[in-house]
């Protein structure tokens, strides 16, 4: 595939999101912040919209003519994010609230009942907060340790002692498919198969990989997979738990409510089936409708041509970042998503911000919810340019400018 | 003498010459840069202002008279450049002026309006904390 | 205010909602399952179409245009709910995803930290499911004990052994405002005031009052206020937890995770300031704008007006259907918001909700969540129609000849 | 001989006569109303069909060859006549055809995409039920 080929196939991407033909600060908008969370194509808009004008009504149990037609909708996105995952079992697709919402769900449904006294939880040094403090609360109730996977200073996991941190106290591991400050793609197949002699079950923390490349739950053999439909061309507010059956199963119930019952009685109550027992309450139903849009149009992208472009758009940002005096990039495996993180000797990231804002250009800046991998850089934060299938190479390139210029400005 | 009110005044002057928000925030870095700072023994967590993802230190000096000294320092260069802003008006100033000061200026050179709300939000804990040191000194209360 | 003037004002509130202009089996909608889900006009559906298409963007900590325009109107929100509740106070407005959420906060944050071995929570007979079951998750898990206050034959609580239901040991008592299944206005001042007597906590299940009429939490004087948004013209996916500073401040955190946080450290992490340390992860930005935009809708209309055209819908509705021969209205409180529940003898609720939604009637009919009000009465389920205000008289009319229509064909 | 086929075609061809879902709601619940009830005996637990808002009693008995006869109930008229459509074609069947059957009728006269998914989700449980009987009765197992 060559640049024109490229540069075409954005033109036509950059159609769908109306959000990008905009200007800011007198500039054209260069949205870089793509890791927080996604824009939207017109028909997860569209869909949010027709679901409001045409069909908005609480779904399950409703015999009137709108509810069966937001039941269907709804019960289809199912379908859509379990061909998305590659399960044939709908049951083990949970509708939370984001990836937090997940992995609290695991950590307090499985946890408390799983976890007991002395036992070991296994994280590494690259969690997003979401994947360690449900950790650090279910560990403070029980009395249990957590483990940490060190990084190394390519932003890589250090699995040289992974023989001693894992052991058959290790109750679970949860780490991170793709590193959100750094982007670095973890070998997560070798943690799962050596967690799985011990006996552990593996949470996957999955916010971070489903924009870039396929995911299959049952290949990787995982027991959860978490993520967010907002960072995957979806609205806020949506997030997915993939658990295998049969441990969703043996777990506890965590919101009670409607939906998530067979019957309520003083006397006693019994649970509804997968998935509906861990969905309590009204859910999100026009976000999780419009989610099944974002599945359609994620879907609907050349696999092969996402790869290349993302490569590309980190490959030229990487190269201009390198000519900057004083450039320090955090994140250097060669296993990256279209994700760069960097400081500037002496320039603190937060002024870099600021004034790539007065350019047009929005980058993330801070410690990106992940304050103990900062710590282990000994730094206070980057500033982070993450890239999507709709930014351009002219994009990165007017990135350059505006970087080199506000660099001059700050030293 | 000169009031808060005057230097209030000037800095408007100044900022009006601008054409647009870079060659603003042009000069907020130099005035970062020309800032003089604080005594490094008033680093500490005590002088922090919080509210902000940069860090700022702030220490105030009570004169006899009931004048008041402001240094400051950031590690952001921005952050220092508007700190600058605030303590040219208000150094040096009587206490009680300081405490009942109205600081317009931060609204009218549009400050309000263009800064991240967590930038904001930091400035007006800042201007906070002076005005709080400004009471003090005031009533006469012994330096913190 | 006579008929004129409210079949005006029906006619001017019914452009704003552009999901009624439609037909369903060959009928105009008529959608009296208000009380399941309110529809949104159109300034809501707007308002989630403005913010995908110019300002989406993740939340907080931003540095750029598009974030910091997103998080001063979801900030914007809080303010209008704190006013809308009557408090000056933001740390006590939480955002959760709905009421459902908000109480299971409450039985996990304060609920675990408070309730021991032999404690008493007070429930009534006609609470929602969501208001009973994370309390016997809760009870179950502490070996906590739950008392219920029974229900008259008008479907109103029967206070009259209420002093022995209250003792030392009752921690928390978790009423509904409004019951979602009869309409009955419950007297929760009186609840109030004797649970504070023992010292309870008070939590308010506010699901269905809010839309109905005004209410305020210092007044009232209750620890806790519940309610969903999609109820209140605004979309799924959002509830709120009003709390007092106090109580909040007091309380454990309840989901791990960004934004909930101080600083994290493998050390040992600190929590953030309210209301933030309850909201972890990316919320639903989209849908609290949106919320705020459906409040702006709500304050805007005539509280009288709207009192007045509710009750009109009810006294016409409840007229007409005291006429059908084998009729039982369940719920027949002197107190009551616009919604109506009933039987007709020998026939299934579940027949009388098909035939109806034929002739384009979107009624809800089952136990609405409510199985042991069921329980109570003997009953599998009532047929339910819940009015709005942009319901109208005539409407009431066209479902009083559909539903003679129904009985006839189903005896 | 009769077939399922023949039976599937004779009511696809009544409900083709009705001008509007009103209609044909009537006549479901005309032949609710005429189904023969189940006797009382079987109005338990285990003769519950799930997934439906109404419950649904069904009953079989298998003679010896092969042959299965149903028989049913429900507390919802309409959900009567739904099930009582069903038994019409597969009463008195060869339990191997009933297994085997497709029954497309219900497709064909609209009824799937026109029940609310609970009564759908209910009938097609129903179907499978049957079924279910219609392999039993065909290994001739014991009736259950
Ligand atoms: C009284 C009452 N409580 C709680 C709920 C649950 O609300 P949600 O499903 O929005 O969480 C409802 C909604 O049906 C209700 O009517
Ligand atoms: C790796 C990772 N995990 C978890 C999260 C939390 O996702 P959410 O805020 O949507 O719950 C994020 C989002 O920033 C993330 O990048």
């Amino acid at each position: 595939m060559d640049d024109v080929v490229s540069i075409g196939a954005v033109e036509k991407i950059r159609k769908h999101f109306p959000i990008l033909q905009q200007e800011v600060n007198g500039k054209p908008l260069i949205y870089f912040d793509n890791a927080a969370t996604s824009q939207k194509p017109l028909s997860v808009i569209e869909s949010i919209t027709e679901y409001y004008q045409e069909y908005n009504s609480n779904i399950h149990r409703g015999v009137h003519h709108l509810a069966n037609i937001a039941t269907g909708k709804f019960e289809s996105t199912r379908q859509k994010v379990a061909d998305f995952l590659g399960t044939d079992d709908l049951g083990e697709i949970i509708f939370t609230s984001g990836t937090t919402d997940s992995i609290n769900l695991v950590a307090q449904a499985w946890g408390r009942l799983n976890i007991h006294s002395g036992d070991e939880i296994l994280v590494s040094e690259l969690e997003h907060h979401s994947n360690i403090v449900p950790w650090q609360i279910l560990a403070q109730e029980k009395n249990a340790i957590i483990k940490v996977i060190p990084v190394t200073d390519k932003g890589e996991w250090d699995l040289s002692n992974l023989e001693e941190l894992l052991s058959e106290r290790t109750k679970i591991v949860a780490v991170n498919h793709v590193s959100n400050a750094l982007g670095t793609i973890n070998p997560i197949e070798i943690i799962i198969n050596r967690s799985r002699q011990v006996g552990a079950k593996i949470l996957i923390d999955g916010a971070q990989s489903v924009v870039h490349f396929e995911v299959n739950v049952k290949s990787i053999d995982c027991d959860f997979y978490c993520f967010s439909a907002h960072k995957l061309y979806g609205p806020t507010g949506v997030g997915v738990l993939y658990g295998k059956r049969e441990v969703l199963e043996s777990m506890a119930p965590y919101r009670g409510g409607g939906e998530m019952i067979k019957t309520v009685s003083f006397k006693g109550t019994t649970y509804n089936e997968l998935p509906h027992k861990f969905e309590a309450g009204t859910p999100n139903i026009e976000g999780i409708i419009a989610f099944g849009s974002a599945i359609d149009f994620a879907t609907s992208l050349d696999k092969d041509w996402v790869q290349f472009h993302e490569k590309q758009l980190l490959d030229t940002a990487t190269t201009f970042l390198q000519e900057i005096e004083g450039m320090k990039i955090y994140g250097t495996s060669a296993q990256k998503v279209s994700v760069v993180s960097f400081l500037v000797d002496g320039i603190h990231p937060y002024d870099l911000g600021t004034l790539l804002d007065q350019q047009g250009i929005a980058v993330r800046t801070g410690h990106h919810c992940t304050q103990p991998l900062m710590e282990r850089f000994k730094i206070p934060g980057t500033v982070r340019a993450s890239f999507a299938i709709y930014n351009s190479i002219e994009e990165v390139n007017i990135f350059a400018d505006a970087l080199r210029k506000s660099v001059k400005m700050l030293r | 003498m000169e009031t808060i009110e005057d230097r209030q005044k000037e800095i408007i002057q100044e900022f009006g010459m601008f054409d647009d928000w870079m060659q603003k925030y042009e000069y907020i870095i130099e005035l970062g840069k020309d800032l003089p700072v604080i005594e490094q023994e008033f680093k500490t967590e005590d002088h922090l202002i919080k509210g902000c993802q940069s860090k700022v230190w702030l220490h105030a000096d009570f004169g006899a008279d009931g004048m008041v000294r402001f240094t400051a320092d950031s590690d952001a260069i921005i952050t220092k450049g508007l700190v600058s802003l605030v303590i040219r008006v208000l150094d040096g100033m009587n206490g009680q002026d300081i405490a009942q000061s109205d600081l317009h200026f931060v609204n009218d050179i549009g400050l309000t309006s263009h800064l991240s709300p967590t930038r904001s939000n930091g400035l007006a804990s800042m201007i906070k904390q002076m005005k709080i040191y400004g009471m003090l000194a005031a009533n006469q209360q012994p330096q913190p």
